[in-house]
């Protein structure tokens, strides 16, 4: 078999989702689609004081938009708004431009998807889930 | 047949240097080496702007163009080789047909059928039309395995319906509709019938008198011909009666500032400079399945077909839609796997070279229909063999392992 | 520039194998080897259909696309790759602005203002548009020779005009407007620019940005380029808030039995399986013209043209078109023989070999204007030279004798 | 240079046509017009009797259209209106299709046009007066 990039990491986080679920107390509500994939994906995040205390996500998708999804509320769950944002920048520059191996480090196990950056027809499902969070933090 | 016809695969580099499994052939086909050579040896001989030409290069390339429609004529059985209009694909046809004779001849209160199995280039036209005109456009809806009786037509057809628009055989479960049924039906019921050949023209016979449509749309490139050059057939007394769609060029007989009569069909429909390249690749492509025939074609599709189903059946959690039986599928195979989101599955069988299509396959109302957003499919020309097949197979069976699924 | 390039005309197997001399460069050009070549190769090894692919062909064939999308996006000047939209030819794009802009946004007592010297492609649209709208379609007249003082538009604008459509270089005068001037016009009272750049874009440098244009049309067979392949410019917000022209395929982003929502430029404008091949083409045809550059191109082409008018002016009886300096012509040059009808004329000249247009070139109404019925035309590409214009003199001045006349 | 097709005969009744004029009492009119190549011309016939009497054009046109219009005038001009229908059939033919060597004769001069037969986008000029009377004879 040839080798893909749905290595272990990506496929358990595909088909075990640690946050594809509803939230209790979400403030923060938002779809995300991809017309030409049929990804489509309900993220919902609870906001309080500052710091993303919980979030989840429901919906449709290839494995890499549901498993960057569940990676990235992996990693922002916990922090704060100004962070989980930076972190989004991050995490689409690298799969749609360039970022520093320091950079990189900050996105944890998300950094595996990195590969994606040269498959023009999936990067919009990898960043799915971090454009999605961007778009309804843009305000914050 | 000639021997190289025999070696068939050796004639597409893009098959061999490549070493791709190619099996996306209902969204393009490769072009063999004697189409390309055609159009090359077209602009490296005889190319000019044709028509009106008075010198010689002129004249030959105006042969060009009209001995490919007279060929295109023959080969769906026109009446007349004044019957086919050249366009750029078969969504341009399909267009045409709803800009000239859709809007000038439909009006509030009258209604137009077409099928839930539709290529959205044969039902967006027809949206437009209603919204337009403010007439009724009316869906009719096939079995889940892709059957569709003329009984549906006969049941949602009155005197009010003045246009039918159906799929010969459609993109996604590659079943062969009974046309010359839903035509007499059409025509019984005042209406007028527009084929959507685009899958049936490459794949078997069509003839056009037989089947007593009129209209007919289909593309070069899904047999064998360059892209950028589709047909319309239509019945003569249509085209007379069809106002033009563009305007400019050669499709005028005078001009003033206040108007313009127009020249004879076909002309009036081809406006501005023509695609000779383009029609004398698709007049080599008939040559190329001529030198096959109809035969050869359809025993070599059916057979790879059959031989992907067989297989694909032994495979667990992989659902085919449509039909169980592979003279129903003429050489498309749409399939699901079980959890594996159709985007994952192309991009796994990409990683074993092999190029299969995922998505909604321009026939979104269709999915929705059969209750899934998306699909793969796999899709043949009579050049694939076996051989593809089995590294078809190979790739497969092991998706959803691929996946992490434990079977 | 290679040596290659040098020995141009040995490049061209029709010029030299035909012995023709090819003067009818304004209907279409010669293609050179580079740019069949790059056609061949792109169905020999990249070829598939592209646009949401998941396999490499797939992809690169996407890739090839939207070079060529970028590469033209530059050649012109466009601010983004988005602006350029892939059509057939001219007549296809000027058709889209018609239809997309004109039918929808012009309404009863509005105005749009055409110049007599437009092609047929850029007047018939909108004798349509008027037609199908109520609004009124103005005409403003050139000089005799040609020449169009913009104050010619200044007098005719008013606040009522919503559309100004101009060609910028006549195909029967080779004259250049002074589009910049008439784009300001334009903008000052409130209306929108379309410029026919037919004959301009393959004869000297265009900017859209510079001219200041909200629409530029041009055909790729004018250019080396295939036939079958053709661009629309417009500005970004312009084709964002027009409606679809063409639909179905790629053009979706979702649709239902009720109706569709629309991909982002300017695949909006794109229907069907696009013409990849074409568009690499013109890619190709593009860069051949970059490794001359426009200053050897246009010299060349001054020369010939000075060369040939010297020439003619010797020659009794006969009557060039339009402005007296070479300049004023970009290799057009359109004529009369006393007492002797074109199409006679062009049949002398092909007899010779020499290759010549006759007739009304698509602009009747330019032709009544100028009390011609219809005129020869020979135009010139950067390949002809010096020898052309010898055997193009040497048929030109038996011409009234072969015709039974005494001088 | 070249061998045209445009020999004396033909030049001859292009410039010096014997029946471009108008005639008197016609009872017979009819414009026949090429419009892709902008020939156009006015035809007029006087029939006594069943006999074309007099007849004349006017009109502009190539040189092969009206060479050929003046030939077909001065054949037809004193002969039945028959043998000027089955005439104009033959000449017809002998452009677009095949005539025997018989027919040809029939068309006397007008037989030096059978070159055109070769050039598909000149026929149309050369049967244009041919059509014109046919079409204007066509119920007598
Ligand atoms: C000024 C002008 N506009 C428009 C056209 C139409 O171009 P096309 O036939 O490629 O559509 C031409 C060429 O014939 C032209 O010269
Ligand atoms: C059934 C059917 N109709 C129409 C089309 C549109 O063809 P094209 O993209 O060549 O216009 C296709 C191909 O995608 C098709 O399969």
């Amino acid at each position: 078999m040839a080798n893909t990039f749905y290595n272990e990491i990506l496929t358990d986080h595909n088909m075990h989702p640690v946050h594809k679920h509803k939230i209790d107390g979400a403030n923060f509500t938002l779809e995300g689609v991809n017309p030409s994939c049929g990804d489509d994906i309900n993220l919902n995040l609870r906001v309080e004081n500052g710091i993303v205390s919980d979030g989840g996500f429901e919906g449709d998708g290839c494995a890499i938009s549901q498993a960057s999804c569940d990676m990235m509320l992996d990693i922002i769950i916990g922090k704060p708004i100004k962070e989980a944002k930076e972190l989004a920048d991050i995490f689409i520059r690298m799969i749609t431009g360039k970022v520093t191996e320091e950079e990189k480090d900050r996105l944890e196990e998300a950094s595996i998807l990195q590969d994606i950056s040269h498959m023009p027809s999936r990067t919009k499902c990898a960043v799915l889930g971090w454009h999605t969070m961007d778009e309804m933090l843009k305000d914050e | 047949m000639t021997i190289e016809d025999r070696k068939i695969r050796e004639n597409f580099p893009v098959l061999e240097e490549r070493q791709v499994t190619y099996l996306d052939n209902s969204a393009t086909t490769q072009r063999p080496p004697c189409v390309i050579k055609a159009v090359d040896d077209y602009y490296r001989r005889s190319n000019a702007n044709p028509m009106r030409g008075l010198y010689e290069l002129s004249i030959e390339s105006t042969d060009a163009y009209e001995n490919a429609r007279a060929k295109v004529a023959d080969f769906i059985g026109a009446a007349s080789d004044r019957e086919i209009i050249f366009t750029r694909n078969t969504t341009e046809s399909l267009n045409l047909i709803a800009y000239s004779y859709g809007m000038n001849f439909l009006h509030e209160g009258d209604e137009i059928i077409i099928t839930i199995m539709e290529h959205h280039s044969n039902m967006l036209p027809w949206q437009q039309v209603a919204k337009h005109t403010g007439c009724k456009l009316t869906y009719i809806y096939p079995e889940k395995d892709g059957n569709l009786p003329p009984e549906r037509l006969e049941e949602a057809i009155s005197d009010k319906t003045k246009l039918v628009s159906v799929t010969q055989i459609s993109n996604v479960f590659g079943r062969l509709n009974d046309v010359n049924a839903f035509a007499e039906i059409a025509h019984r019921n005042g209406a007028v019938i527009s084929v959507d050949g685009a899958q049936s023209v490459p794949h078997i016979p069509v003839d056009v008198q037989d089947l007593d449509c009129d209209f007919m749309s289909f593309s070069g490139h899904k047999m064998f011909a360059p892209m950028g050059i589709g047909v319309l057939y239509a019945k003569k007394e249509l085209l007379e009666k069809m106002p033009p769609f563009l305007y400019g060029g050669e499709m005028i007989e005078y001009v003033t500032t206040e108007g313009a009569t127009y020249n004879e069909v076909p002309h009036k429909f081809e406006a501005g400079t023509v695609n000779v390249g383009g029609a004398v690749g698709l007049s080599a492509a008939i040559d190329f399945m001529r030198r096959f025939g109809w035969d050869e074609i359809q025993k070599r599709e059916l057979e790879v077909t059959r031989y992907a189903m067989e297989k694909m059946a032994e495979v667990p959690h992989v659902n085919i839609i449509g039909a169980s039986d592979p003279e129903d599928h003429h050489g498309i195979i749409t399939f699901t796997i079980d959890d594996v989101h159709p985007h994952d599955i192309a991009e796994i069988f990409n990683s074993n070279g092999v190029a299969v299509r995922a998505g909604h396959h321009c026939a979104q109302p269709l999915h929705k229909f059969l209750g899934a957003m998306s699909t793969t499919r796999a899709s043949m020309a009579f050049y694939n063999d076996k051989e593809d097949i089995d590294i078809f197979i190979s790739a497969l069976k092991n998706i959803r392992s691929e996946m992490g699924y434990a079977d």
